[in-house]
């Protein structure tokens, strides 16, 4: 298992991976953190679906065109995210999760 | 817009582009300037009060000192107040060697004013072509009087020493290649498309409040005001010259430097001129005025104005009857001149400032004095 | 040759999970952005082994490149206080620990009970992939792609928007 | 070799170049500690308010906007490698892509997202 | 001559397999031989170009230049090295200590790892990447990130202005020079840069995409903050920008990796735009590499000229020339030359 | 912390006298001293001047690094805006009491080796303001000077020549003991 | 056309590039100074008549002349410039009567240490109390027997006088 690869060392990899941004995403208090790990989640994602591109169908590509349209979605859930952040803030001047209560009036 | 914290910055005592040890306290809403605090005296030396306690002679070195790039020129501002005090009439010859002294004073510095400035906008190059025609400046005021900076050249009555013989061949030689140097600057500084970008616009001073503020010289000229000393109140024999005025339109950083250059040809045809008529006046003319030779005033009071480099350098000496003068004041133009850098600056981008400074070419000898 | 991939997948491995370990446990949230980049590198690492070397490419230019400075200005925006507090942990830590923790059991043993199923044909990925994803975008994925050209054309319009909306009088600092 | 390793080397010797440099010279180096040698130059006078302040959102719309077109660019790429073979439709087909950004770029433009203030 | 190099290459290993290293084993010594090659010419290029641009500048100031250490001032920089090494590092109190002293460690980086890609002349690339021109450009962008840090992390206001000016420069203007080299790519088809080179037999690209040799060039410059774009630094306003707490190694690291990525520049513009190792007019009787040096070095020399001639410009002006004159420019180079190649095939050329 | 640290281990300069500095300084050149010997010889062949232009004798500094006087050709022209990176402090002009605190604070802030060059007579002594309400006499009561430069303002040449005396002066500590070198015999 | 200005620029600094360099290399070729320099500068002891006028021509107090008279001649003991209060700005020169002060054409005055940066050209004793008291008596001697001379024919007396307390 220490010596040979398997495609499921990057599965886990990227689960444990996804664990990290997903602990992140529900325990940090700054927002932008929330976002930064969501991007870690994604990239978990990333991970598999080159795994199993290189695995499963390594001349179909699906994997790595895939992965690419989930960079592209990525990106601009950040740049969004973080305009959303930037408007929050400016009304309330924090970015710290606990006090975005406005949804439960 | 998303408002940023107020953000405090020093720009100075010990900064490059404040030309010496002037401070500006920039307040700035990212990089632009929302109020600028000029905090002066960090070369204030006292000279006014110093003066006091020295002969009459004796104050013309610190003259000098006070505006060190035109020396000359304050020389002369304080001697004509001084002999205006004791009611002396220089002789003719003396007065064309005043002339051309000062303006060749006026010349450098120009520029060093067109070269720093090139400097602030971060042209290296563009400092170097008028420092090596200063370089020839000094060099021949190193003949008259022995100083590159520091002349102590004028005296009550008169002038310290005839121009020697090794001067007039290198003047003429510097009077041929002086108006191809300003070609030069303005084609590697004025012509530049980034300089000019950088200058145009930047900065607009008004006619009316540059007038109302007291500023003189090439910033109220570039203004568009018309107010040279040397036309409008002749001293010494400044009426006996044929030169323009060159005035700006806009009154924006780019004037106020281009004027500088304007001006520079203007000295140089002065310079001719009176080269001219010096050398047509017999030698034999005497150099200096009759003054005792311990000078001792009348009481009273006087104020007299010059056109110096940086704008209307005025002197006011109050004599007791001593030989001591009982109060020598100074207006400094450089001084005055600065006196609206918190408007201009307002709203500009911490890169205008240091345009903005530049433009006004200040020496912090003057404004501290 | 097998024992150097092995070695090399660890060594990224660890780099990319105690990075992002970082990320999370860090106070100073530009230290966290700068150990994403961390992660990042290592992920675009990951890819090179995956023989997916336009990706891991992409990965470097858009992730490390592109999107943490977006990121750390983001930062720069909206912080006032100290930077060294600057990311700390709410209260939900002792819930979300454990329920983390049985995702990771869960997917973990889930992966390595199904290994034998996994069709691993040893892959050789093609080394012209540029090409090849080229091809690929313009015809079989044509839709997606321009698909792809709205979302950004609507992620650029709404963050513009979005932060240069205001106007000065909706300062309340 | 795999290119990875190669790339590998090359990062770590560039890291352990400078790391090794930076190590070298706090050896050689003389120190004097003195009371405001650690504090920030300013220009002379001690420095007044906060460092680490807020700054213009203009900064990040420029990075977003890098960010979006950045993202263009992987796109872009592969298309440019095959452009030679690939037909006219691909050609249109991008043009869309571009142009599609470029009211995107457009649309920043006039709102000013690209003026800097 | 040609392949003097190569040669010497392939000599050392064969000479190195037939010791009976494990594969592996050679290809990493080769590796190390080659990065230790490119690295001290890196370093031995960058003080000589230290010497250059001060020789250049005072020439172009009616001055000698640097003329008494060592022979006609040749050892001049490396004094300068000496002595940087050997100076006090000072790090600020209230600075974020580890990033401050992290990013000069870092800068050197990037500009190293891009020249793993670029060929010296034939076959003189130290890796043949088939996407080499992709891993420049991912890799260059590194550069910002640190450049960040050093702002950042100084905690001086000049230092944060500087760094937030460096990083907003270098992202605007890395986009115009990942746009303007579509154009080449389209033409030759391939990602990897000694094709590119190649595929200039025929036709210097400086010939078949002005512009985008124009636009590469400018932001190139840009991106390794020389003027008139070197703003972050600017001295007259912000004393010297992200590095103005930086002294000794931590400078002199700054230094040389500003002269590197001056370096890269100047080889990817010779390799995208001047041919690279190919020999102009037919003059093959002097070898490629020398060739490739004599181009890199045309550049370098234009850069300093331009940096020695012009002012600098103001931050709201640079921000508005690469994006609203460079981005849109290389976007419009990319249509002309998609449309000129289709009407050329169309024609059936 | 720095004391903790020095009194762990006991070295015979502690033995001799208390002041930090000379037990750091005498450490250390023990240490390094074959080695420091070369790094003299490059400090002295690259001395970086801050721009510390105060008064009329800033601009004979100016000049100095100007094209007829270029200091450059020695390697002495890359004047330094930041304290950090410079080597030698040109103190060219007046002192006022006003600007004394940041000149002791700016040198302070300047990284070791480092120097100091008092420039023309009111950086020597407050020259022509001695004896004015504002002004400091001289720079030596406020930071040690190595190499004075009379003057008012003194020739580029002249600055010139205190460079090359302090570059005398970095490579063998004893010349001060000596009449200073001259070009003009 | 806009970009003129830019190529103009490059086309200056080509011309300056390859043009000629007008630096004077300083150590090994001099400047030729004026002679009217402002430098070091000259003292000729035996030209001053220790008149003082320098000293109160000078605005800083820079010169120190201290003379002792010894028998009605004006001795030098003293005459220091302190050129670290100079301005160099040569009233002391233009007021000496006799040429005695002077500039010379040599501008290196760098110095190592502070004590040596006043320029001291006459640096003497004062004479001990009973060597001035002999000169003084000399000169008297001298100068009475000049008025002696004179008056030789007249008195005898004190010729005798003066012989007798000699011994
Ligand atoms: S020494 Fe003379 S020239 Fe220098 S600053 Fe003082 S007064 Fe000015
Ligand atoms: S003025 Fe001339 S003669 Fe009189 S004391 Fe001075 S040096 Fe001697
Ligand atoms: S030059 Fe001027 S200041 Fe110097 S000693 Fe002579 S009179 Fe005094």
């Amino acid at each position: 298992m220490l010596t040979t690869i398997s495609p499921m060392h990057f599965v886990v990899l990227s689960a444990a991976l996804f664990a990290i941004g997903l602990f992140g995403a529900i325990t940090k208090k700054n927002a932008i953190t929330v976002l930064i790990c969501i991007e870690l989640m994604l990239s978990a994602v990333n991970i598999n679906l080159v795994a199993f591109n290189m695995f499963v169908t390594p001349e179909a590509f699906i994997g790595q065109i895939f992965a690419i349209f989930v960079i592209t979605v990525a990106a601009a859930e950040i740049g969004v995210g973080l305009a959303i952040m930037l408007t929050i803030y400016r009304n309330k001047l924090s970015v710290d999760l606990d006090d975005f209560d406005w949804m439960k009036w | 817009m998303l408002k940023t914290q107020e953000f405090t910055l020093n720009m100075g005592p010990q900064h490059p582009a404040t030309h010496g040890v002037f401070r500006l306290l920039l307040h700035l809403d990212g990089e632009t300037v929302v109020k600028a605090e000029p905090i002066m005296g960090y070369l204030h030396r006292g000279i006014e009060k110093l003066a006091e306690s020295r002969t009459y002679t004796q104050v013309i070195p610190y003259t000098d000192r006070l505006d060190y790039l035109a020396a000359m020129l304050n020389n002369l501002g304080y001697v004509q107040t001084v002999e205006k005090l004791m009611g002396i009439e220089v002789p003719e010859r003396a007065e064309y060697v005043r002339v051309i002294v000062s303006e060749m004073s006026r010349l450098a510095s120009h520029c060093l004013a067109t070269g720093a400035y090139a400097l602030d906008l971060g042209a290296f190059t563009g400092f170097m072509f008028p420092f090596r025609e200063r370089e020839k400046l000094m060099d021949m005021f190193e003949m008259i009087c022995g100083s590159r900076m520091t002349f102590n050249y004028m005296r009550i009555g008169g002038v310290a020493d005839d121009l020697p013989e090794e001067f007039y061949p290198a003047i003429k030689k510097f009077l041929k290649e002086f108006p191809a140097c300003v070609d030069e600057y303005d084609g590697l500084i004025t012509g530049n498309e980034i300089f000019q970008a950088r200058t145009k616009g930047v900065s607009v001073l008004s006619s009316k409040k540059a007038i109302q503020y007291g500023m003189s010289g090439p910033v109220l000229r570039a203004s568009g005001i018309n107010y040279d000393l040397r036309k409008k109140r002749p001293y010494g024999v400044y009426d006996k010259f044929d030169f323009e005025v060159p005035v700006g339109e806009n009154g924006d950083c780019f004037d106020r430097y281009n004027c500088r250059v304007l001006e520079m040809r203007q000295s140089h045809r002065i310079i001719e001129q009176a080269l001219e008529r010096l050398q047509e006046l017999p030698e034999e003319e005497p150099l200096n005025a009759k003054v005792p030779k311990v000078i001792k005033p009348p009481k009273g009071e006087v104020y007299h104005e010059i056109e110096g480099a940086k704008g209307v350098l005025g002197y006011n000496v109050i004599s007791d009857g001593t030989v001591n003068p009982y109060r020598v004041h100074v207006r400094r133009p450089s001084f005055i001149n600065l006196s609206l850098i918190d408007e201009m600056c307002r709203g500009w981008k911490v890169a205008d400032v240091v345009a903005i400074i530049g433009s006004l070419d200040i020496v912090l000898g003057e404004v501290d004095c | 040759m097998v024992s150097l991939s092995a070695a090399a997948f660890w060594l990224l491995a660890l780099t990319i999970l105690g990075a992002a370990l970082l990320v999370v446990m860090s106070k100073n949230i530009v230290h966290s952005v700068l150990w994403l980049i961390v992660v990042f590198l290592g992920i675009a690492g990951v890819f090179l082994m995956l023989g997916a070397k336009f990706l891991a490419a992409i990965q470097i230019l858009v992730y490390a490149g592109a999107v943490c400075i977006m990121v750390v200005f983001g930062v720069m925006l909206t912080q006032r206080e100290d930077m060294s507090k600057s990311n700390i942990f709410n209260k939900r830590m002792l819930t979300a620990a454990p329920v983390v923790g049985l995702l990771l059991v869960v997917s973990g043993t889930l992966a390595f009970k199904s290994v034998d199923k996994a069709p691993v044909n040893g892959g050789s990925v093609p080394t012209n992939t540029v090409e090849a994803i080229g091809e690929l975008l313009l015809s079989k994925y044509v839709v997606p792609f321009e698909v792809a050209a709205i979302l950004l054309l609507v992620a650029l319009i709404g963050a513009v928007f979005l932060s240069m909306e205001v106007k000065p009088d909706a300062d309340n600092d | 070799m795999p290119e990875g390793g190669a790339i590998l080397i090359f990062l770590v010797v560039g890291v352990v170049f400078g790391i090794g440099g930076i190590i070298t010279s706090f050896l050689i180096h003389p120190r004097r500690k003195n009371a405001v040698k650690g504090e920030p130059y300013e220009c002379g006078p001690p420095t007044q308010g906060p460092t680490w302040v807020r700054f213009k959102v203009q900064y990040f719309v420029y990075a977003l906007l890098f960010v979006i077109f950045d993202v263009e660019t992987i796109y872009l790429y592969p298309w440019a490698v095959k452009f030679n073979s690939l037909g006219m439709f691909a050609f249109v087909e991008m043009l869309i892509f571009i142009s599609i950004l470029v009211i995107g770029l457009w649309y920043a433009w006039k709102e000013g997202a690209l003026e800097w203030k | 001559m040609e392949n003097l190099f190569t040669n010497l290459a392939g000599s050392l290993r064969a000479a190195l397999e037939s010791t009976g290293l494990p594969a592996i084993l050679t290809d990493t010594s080769m590796t190390m031989v080659k990065l230790t090659a490119i690295l001290v010419f890196i370093l031995l290029n960058a003080l000589w170009l230290v010497y250059m641009e001060r020789k250049v500048a005072g020439y172009i100031q009616f001055r000698p230049g640097p003329n008494r250490v060592g022979p006609k001032g040749l050892l001049q920089t490396t004094a300068d090295i000496g002595k940087l090494m050997s100076k006090e590092v000072v790090i600020p109190k209230q600075a974020d200590k580890v990033l401050f002293l992290l990013a000069p460690a870092l800068v050197f980086a990037p500009p190293l790892m891009v020249f793993a890609v670029v060929p010296f002349g034939e076959n003189m690339a130290a890796i043949d990447m088939n996407i080499g021109l992709f891993y420049f450009l991912a890799v260059a962008s590194l550069s910002t990130v640190i450049f960040w840090m050093a702002g950042w992390s100084s905690n001086n206001k000049y230092s944060l202005l500087g760094g937030m000016r460096v990083v907003a420069q270098m992202v605007s203007y890395e986009l115009p020079l990942v746009l303007s080299i579509l154009g080449v790519v389209m033409i030759t088809g391939t990602l990897n840069i000694s094709e590119i080179v190649r595929s200039q037999q025929g036709i210097w690209f400086i010939f078949a995409q002005p512009l985008a040799f124009l636009i590469f060039f400018i932001a190139g410059v840009a991106e390794c903050n020389r003027a008139p774009f070197d703003l972050a630094e600017g001295e007259s306003e912000l004393v010297a920008g992200p590095f103005t707490e930086y002294s000794g190694m931590g400078f002199a690291m700054f230094f040389l990796a500003e002269y590197a990525s001056a370096l890269v520049i100047s080889f990817m513009c010779a390799i995208l735009f001047l041919g690279g190792w190919l020999a102009p007019f037919g003059m093959t009787f002097i070898p490629g590499w020398i060739w490739m040096f004599l181009k890199v070095y045309l550049v370098m020399f234009l850069i300093m000229w331009i940096r020695w001639t012009y002012p600098r410009i103001r931050v709201d002006q640079l921000m508005g020339f690469g994006w609203k004159v460079l981005v849109p420019l290389s976007l419009a180079n990319i249509f002309v030359t998609g449309l000129v190649m289709k009407i050329f095939k169309m024609l059936g050329w | 912390m720095e004391v903790n640290k020095q009194s762990k281990e006991q070295h015979p300069i502690e033995t001799m006298t208390d002041d930090p500095v000379i037990q750091e300084q005498v450490k250390r050149t023990i240490a390094l001293a074959p080695l420091e010997k070369l790094l003299n010889q490059s400090r002295a062949h690259s001395i970086w001047p801050m721009t510390f232009g105060l008064a009329c004798c800033a601009i004979e500094m100016m000049a100095a690094g100007g094209p007829r006087f270029d200091l450059a050709r020695f390697g002495y022209e890359v004047f330094r805006p930041s304290p950090r990176q410079a080597d030698v402090m040109i103190v060219a002009g007046t002192i006022t009491k006003k600007m004394a605190p940041y000149i002791k604070r700016i040198y302070d802030q300047m990284p070791e080796p480092k120097w100091v060059m008092a420039m023309g007579s009111c950086a020597m002594s407050g020259g022509p303001f001695v004896d004015s309400y504002s002004v400091v006499p001289g720079t030596d009561k406020l930071v040690p000077v190595d190499v004075y430069v009379p003057g008012c303002p003194p020739r580029p040449d002249a600055l010139t020549q205190g460079l090359l005396l302090l570059k005398d002066k970095i490579r063998d500590p004893k010349v001060v003991e000596n009449e200073p070198w001259k070009a003009i015999k | 056309m806009f970009g003129e200005g830019l190529i103009k620029g490059l086309t200056i600094t080509w011309k300056s590039l390859i043009g000629k360099k007008i630096t004077v290399l300083y150590p090994d070729e001099i400047y030729s100074l004026p002679d009217r320099f402002h430098g070091k500068f000259r003292f000729d002891k035996d030209a001053c008549i220790s008149c003082g006028m320098c000293v109160r021509a000078c605005p800083n107090k820079v010169i120190t002349l201290e003379t002792e008279k010894v028998a009605k001649k004006k001795r030098i003991l003293k005459y220091e410039m302190d050129i670290k209060y100079c301005l160099f700005c040569g009233l002391c020169v233009e007021s000496c009567p006799k040429d005695a002060l002077g500039y010379e054409k040599d501008f290196e005055m760098c110095q190592y240490k502070w004590e040596k940066l006043p320029m001291v050209f006459v640096d003497e004793e004062p004479l001990p109390a009973e060597e001035k008291e002999r000169l003084e008596e000399e000169a008297k001697k001298a100068a009475e027997a000049k008025k002696a001379a004179q008056e030789a024919a007249k008195a005898k007396a004190a010729e005798d006088a003066s012989q007798g307390k000699e011994g």
